[in-house]
């Protein structure tokens, strides 16, 4: 059934068997059909890769196994067994694990005290924890994922890569025999990609069935057994994953709409240099950095994580102070004390993680979008016009291809890839200089990316100059009309009109290694 | 699928607003009905125009406060700071007049405010022990400025204006309180200031990191919350033709409470000022009504909690239920 | 005018012995009463030549577990006398053991308290004032309607007074109280609210009865608004009865002569602490040690103007307890 | 470099902690020298003991007040469950004895708390509104029941074992706070219902979906600090030889500026009991020293907010500094 699946198994593998099954599984938030009678089959010992347009209803799904949500109607079977999955408790218990795509971690609670909230051993409120027992189990769980963090940190001090990656683990760590993985690579970089897809070939071994969801059509190559397409919260398509499934079919099966590949054209005009960074030094890891954004550019800075990136772009939006070294904007010397000040400034940021900084949950899409740009709707008394408010809203929304049903709803009943979007409207408004831009399209799937990244052309060609930091190096490359490789607080090298070529160099330059183009190929 | 998806929203939340908008309402007819079925007096001008003048502090305080727990804070200071603004405005009104002296309770009240909210936003700490801190320096203040007893010298002009006077049988403090609700009520619907009300108090980190000028909007919120303290100042000194060192004790947390029946969570970023204005009637009419119907004061201490806790339950019924 | 009897000839001043430690526990110092008693305790002190080290205040009636706290911080400071402003009728037993213990002679000062350990105790009989108000209205008006506002719940004087005044109105059959409800605090806005909101259900009112004059003075200002014809008694002064008095408001009031009662206290501590002779003692109800009550003394509109409150009522405008002793 | 941040980690972590272990008793040996400087007799067993005594219910409620606001909640109605607690035992006592009436008075506390503890997570309302919702409902009761006035009549038995008792010199209420102190320690530290209030308070969802019972285990947060209420009713009635209906009214607010000067934020998810139990002696201790070396009332008053600010202020520096 899957042959990709035998390749690095020894001993003999348990017969697949359907051990989840949804059929007619319907669900509804309000007026929205999230789910329209879906179904679908996971098997032991595969990895199921279900592929979707935001807002087709793939997490819905995943919370409904989770226990989270309650079907509205539809049916769910563990091994054989229909079932009611009214809480998380239930859906453990059944061995269920689930990686959300919104994290679900507390942010206070170490690290150790994440894993294993509400899976201890002992279930009474009094009953000692039994921590000893619990720390060595949870330093098996992050050895295998390869994330080497202290046990009693807070979740909350983690960047965010790590925390996906703590999420993982709680459910490595409760003896799942039935996973769910909702977008679990979004925010991570590809060392730490790697290390999950090991343990996901592991825990095929041991015959767990896991469920996957994710935007990169690569990944179905790379781990997949079995593919599913959601459309409009219908399970439309499921096949094997055979090697004739290329990804051009791949991307016919989950959109009804034609994709237009997206390719980057050179910038019309050279630009003038916009920023400029000299020697820039700051505490929390920039050792030395040097690099210019053109007026009208996109540049590409690409690293691990803890190579001073993210720190770089902490100066640049003011949420750090650097300690030495200059900084340039328009030729005026640039030190914002705050993002305020920064915006000021005409410096723009769109924040990696999502949920902590970018979305005011219990406001509305409206409000969200149009945090910045207010004094666009400023009328003479000083009072905010809401006619154009809604108008310049709904224009956005509808040409960032956002799927919502009322702009006056909490954004938080959009699914996790079109919230993306609207924050990225929110950090395009208001006409900003510079753009600082982190995982800018994370969640977002292939077709709306591809619109996006054609949206971010326009921009540049009306001289808006980004700044990206990236996890995805593919996006990097497809996107940037420059890049700077970056290792340790350094930049190691400038790419002008980077291609898909430079990759090896890249990838390379950032694990502080010199070149072996044959080696990697 | 999509566009019928759409109007049915429309629809529903209609349907959500009445529902919402009725609940707060209904009980305070409710309370108003039976307050009249029992005694007949109580649907007197008279007993109106006393209920508006008892309410009218509370509704200010509350504008404010409305404005610091949307904002994801609180103001426990405000009832002192009203007091040491009526003793400061009343000491400088004997001396220089009684616009000086109105002047002077908006000032202290703002410079108080101020402070508060400058201790919250430089050194990030909790508004509630913040406030808690200042309540009781500006309780220390007022007291150690009076001496510890009320004042009651005061320009007869201002009690005449300010606590007797009526424009077509509305009392000055009820104009006045109707006033600042109608203005904050502005302030959070229409205005920029208002907007980042909201997004701080839905998610700091994110409206820091999208620019917000946090730590300046959140001393202006306090400062608000402390000209609500003076603008209340002016209206209990001129009310009780008195400045008492001690006034308006307890009535943060009153003001507090009316928020939270009118629907504003204690976690920031949501509400409106029109449930607030209703939480505040249905606790302030709830005293009233209790003595004119004639309820034993141990049991008016006893109904008043019920009466909130079944309110904020009916309420928290009718969000779950859209 | 400065030649009157600070005592009112009540007792003739003592010499004390030694250079006394007086300490005095009051319930607060947020009315003219008590900072009255403060001042006359004080200037009785430095005319007789003894040290007062400390001046607490329980921050207000009920505070029970507030003054119990005081006055065992106070029971370390070797103090020869104590005189106490009890903020609630019981539960003070304790801590005034203790203080005995260590040979501090306790004066309850007004207002009573249950302990054995109280050598004796001068003020007033709160039942008696409460009784002298609705006596006085019976005889202004004997079928009367009397709003009567009590003051707050839990604390022993705010009921002693309304049993008073419910004493006397039994004497007097055609006079019926309303309202009856210990309530709030007794701040001026709950004697306005408490007012407003009853001479809306009883226009017709005559008097109203207030526990307190800051309760008082609100229901004046009350009675002015709504144009009612009722009129206030009320115990104690402030700075603006007098004019309330003229507006006739407020029809009478029976002193409170906190200044008096202050310094007789004093004297009174000090002859204990001498062995002088008490003099005035008499049992009341059935305190365990002997009282001296001050007959209450009225003031009405008629002999208002010959009633110096400076004397013995309302200590200086600009004396204030000191900030540190 | 990994194993360096690590190391580093470590070191800065240790060093923190010695710095947070160090303000608190800092402000607490500050006080304490400046009083006995000032006055010598501060420095007296009796005085100690004294203090100890007074800071027992205070230090009572405040390890209930930890567990809920950790939990992301907090208690209003702790201080008048207290009272409430405190009459229903002594009127059980009259009648049935010492022993069954301590029992009552735990149970009344017991009971209210997971009242509460019901409303909040049955109707998710917010537990300040349910709480001040309750604490009217039990002050009332506590009036109602005893007519309004403290009820002075207990065995003596009752009183000199809990008022006035003393092993090795430390009085019954500190032995009973210091235990309920240690108790809710190991709650918080060791136990699953430790780890769960943190979880709760920290992210409530991801508590939920962690399979956490968030509602049975809010429900029994709250009858906890319930308990902790009847606890400190038997230390106070006892201490002060009378239960009042208005007992430690106010306790509740001072009970929370503990917690929260010792550290814990209202938002949740954070804390720990040793410094809470600085906080209480640090706002314990304030009123003892201020009125040994003799400060005026006002400025008492004045004074401790100074200190509450002051002393979160430099908590707050000390924190961001690491
Ligand atoms: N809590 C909610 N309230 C209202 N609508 C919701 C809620 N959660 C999801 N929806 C709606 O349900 C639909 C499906 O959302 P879901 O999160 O399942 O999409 P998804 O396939 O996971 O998308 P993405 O790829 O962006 O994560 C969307 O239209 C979304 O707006
Ligand atoms: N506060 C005061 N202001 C003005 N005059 C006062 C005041 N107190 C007392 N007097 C007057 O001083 C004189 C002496 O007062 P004192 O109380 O000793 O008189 P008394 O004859 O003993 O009265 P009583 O019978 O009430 O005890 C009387 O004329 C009295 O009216
Ligand atoms: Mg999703
Ligand atoms: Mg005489």
């Amino acid at each position: 059934m899957n042959p990709l699946a035998a390749d690095h198994s020894a001993a003999p593998r348990p017969q697949p068997e359907v051990v989840l099954c949804a059929s007619n599984v319907s669900k509804k938030f309000g007026a929205t059909q999230a789910l329209d009678e879906a179904s679908i089959q996971i098997c032991s010992g595969g990895v199921h890769i279900l592929l979707g347009e935001n807002g087709a209803g793939k997490s819905t799904l995943a919370k409904i196994f989770a226990g989270v949500h309650r079907p509205d109607a539809g049916q769910i079977e563990v091994r054989g067994q229909a079932v009611e999955i009214g809480d998380a408790r239930t859906a453990r218990e059944l061995g269920i694990g689930i990686v959300f795509q919104e994290l679900s971690l507390a942010p206070h609670l170490s690290v150790l005290d994440n894993i294993f909230l509400g899976a201890e051993a002992k279930r009474r409120p009094f009953s000692f924890l039994s921590r000893g027992e619990e720390a060595r189990r949870c330093r098996n769980v992050l050895e295998m994922l390869d994330l080497d963090v202290p046990l009693q940190a807070p979740v909350s001090s983690l960047p965010i890569a790590q925390k996906q990656l703590v999420e993982i683990a709680k459910v490595l760590a409760r003896d799942a025999k039935i996973i769910i993985m909702d977008e679990p690579t979004s925010t991570l970089t590809d060392r730490e990609k790697q290390a999950l897809f090991r343990v996901i070939g592991v825990l095929k071994q041991r015959g767990v069935a896991i469920l996957y969801v994710t935007h990169h059509l690569q990944e179905v190559e790379l781990i997949g057994d079995f593919v599913s397409a959601m459309v409009n919260g219908r399970v439309t398509q499921s096949c094997p994953v055979t090697p004739a499934l290329t990804e051009l079919k791949l991307v016919s099966m989950l959109t009804g709409r034609e994709v237009r590949e997206f390719t980057r054209a050179k910038p019309r005009t050279p630009s003038s240099p916009l920023l400029t960074i000299a020697a820039l030094k700051s505490k929390s890891g920039c050792k030395d950095v040097a690099l210019t954004v053109g007026r009208g550019e996109i540049v590409g800075v690409y690293g691990v994580v803890g190579c001073g990136r993210e720190s770089l772009g902490r100066v640049l939006v003011g949420l750090e102070a650097h300690s030495s070294g200059e900084i340039h904007m328009d030729g005026r010397p640039y030190r914002p004390r705050h993002p305020a000040h920064a915006r000021g400034l005409g410096m723009s940021y769109l924040p990696m993680d999502r949920k902590q900084k970018g979305i005011l949950p219990n406001r509305s899409i409206r409000e969200n979008l149009n945090l910045m740009n207010l004094r666009d709707f400023s009328t003479i008394g000083g009072m905010l016009s809401r006619s154009r408010e809604r108008e310049r809203s709904t224009r956005v929304l509808d040409e960032l291809l956002v799927r919502f049903d009322s702009q006056e709803k909490p954004i938080t009943t959009l699914s996790g890839g079109n919230q993306q979007k609207v924050l990225f409207g929110r950090a395009i408004a208001g006409a900003p200089k510079v753009i600082v831009m982190e995982d800018p399209t994370v969640g977002i799937d292939i077709g709306a990316k591809a619109d996006l990244y054609r949206l971010m052309h326009e921009l540049r060609n009306r001289g808006i100059s980004f700044l990206i930091f990236s996890s995805d190096l593919l996006e990097t490359l497809k996107i940037c009309d420059r890049i700077y490789s970056m290792y340790a607080g350094r930049i190691v090298r400038e790419y002008a009109d980077p291609t898909m070529n430079d990759e090896a160099q890249i990838l390379s330059d950032i694990l502080g290694q010199e070149l072996h183009r044959a080696a990697i190929h | 699928m999509f566009q019928g998806a759409k109007s049915g929203g429309t629809l529903i939340r209609l349907a959500s607003f009445d529902m919402q908008k009725l609940v707060l309402p209904g009980i305070i007819v409710l309370i108003a009905v039976v307050s009249g079925m029992i005694e007949p007096r109580y649907w007197t001008a008279q007993n109106l125009v006393n209920l508006g003048r008892q309410i009218s502090p509370l509704l200010i305080l509350a504008a404010g406060q409305s404005l610091t727990v949307i904002s994801g804070g609180l103001d426990l200071s405000v009832a002192a700071v009203l007091a040491l603004s009526g003793i400061c405005g009343v000491v400088v009104m004997n001396d220089f007049g009684m616009t000086a002296g109105i002047i002077t309770m908006l000032l202290t009240g703002i410079a108080f405010g101020t402070f508060n909210g400058a201790i919250i936003a430089r050194f990030k700490v909790s508004p509630f022990i913040a406030t808690l801190g200042t309540l009781s320096i500006a309780r220390g203040l007022a007291l150690m400025i009076a001496g510890g007893l009320p004042i009651y010298k005061m320009p007869e002009a201002f009690i005449d204006i300010f606590g007797s006077g009526a424009v077509f049988g509305l009392p000055a403090g009820v104009i006045f309180a109707l006033g600042t609700v109608i203005v904050f009520s502005v302030i959070l619907r229409y205005t920029i200031l208002g907007r980042y009300v909201y997004a701080i108090g839905s998610n700091t980190d994110a409206a820091f990191n999208s620019g917000v000028n946090v730590r300046a909007y959140t001393v202006l919120v306090y400062a608000l919350s402390g000209l609500t303290a003076g603008v209340a100042a002016v209206v209990l000194t001129s009310y009780v033709a008195a400045a008492q060192p001690l006034a308006a004790q307890g009535l943060e947390l009153q003001a507090l409470a009316a928020v939270v029946v009118g629907g504003v969570a204690l976690t920031g970023g949501q509400g409106s000022m029109l449930n607030v204005f209703y939480g505040v009637v249905i606790l302030g009419m709830l005293s009233n009504s209790l003595t004119m119907i004639g309820v034993s004061s141990f049991m008016q201490t006893l109904a008043i909690g019920v009466v909130i806790v079944a309110a904020v339950i009916l309420d928290q019924l009718r969000r779950s239920a859209n | 005018a400065d030649d009157f009897d600070r005592l009112r000839g009540l007792i003739d001043p003592a010499k004390p012995k030694e250079q006394y430690r007086i300490a005095f526990a009051a319930v607060h110092f947020v009315d003219a009463y008590w900072k009255g008693v403060a001042y006359g305790i004080l200037d009785e002190a430095k005319k007789a030549g003894v040290d007062v080290v400390r001046v607490t205040s329980a921050g207000g009636y009920g505070n029970l577990q507030q003054q119990i706290a005081q006055l065992e911080a106070l029971a370390a400071l070797d103090l020869d006398a104590l005189i106490i402003g009890a903020a609630t009728f019981d539960g003070l037993r304790r801590p005034l053991k203790t203080l005995a213990e260590n040979g501090v002679k306790i004066i309850a000062m007004d207002l009573s308290v249950n302990s054995p350990d109280v050598v004796l105790r001068v003020g007033q009989n709160q039942v008696d004032i409460g009784f002298a108000m609705a006596e006085y209205i019976c005889q202004k008006d004997p079928d009367a309607l009397v709003i009567t506002i009590p003051g707050p719940a839990g604390v022993e004087w705010t009921a002693d007074r309304l049993r008073g005044v419910k004493q006397a109105a039994e004497k007097c059959p055609d006079m019926k109280l309303v309202g009856n409800e210990f309530k709030a605090s007794t701040l001026l806005e709950d004697g306005q609210s408490q007012a407003a909101d009853l001479l809306t259900v009883y226009p017709d009112a005559d008097y109203i009865y207030a526990a307190a004059v800051s309760l008082g003075t609100g229901a004046a200002r009350a009675i002015e608004r709504a144009g009612s014809h009722a009129k206030v008694v009320t115990g104690g002064f402030t700075d603006n009865t007098v004019e309330l008095m003229e507006k006739g408001l407020i029809d009478m009031v029976v002193s409170e002569p906190g200044i008096l009662i202050g310094r007789v206290n004093l004297q009174y501590a000090i002859r204990a602490l001498n062995g002088d002779d008490l003099p005035h003692l008499a049992q009341d109800g059935d305190l365990p040690y002997l009282s001296y009550n001050l007959p209450p003394r009225t003031v009405s509109r008629d002999n208002l103007s010959s009633y110096n409150l400076d004397w013995y009522d309302m200590p200086p405008s600009d004396w204030d307890v000191p900030a540190s002793q």
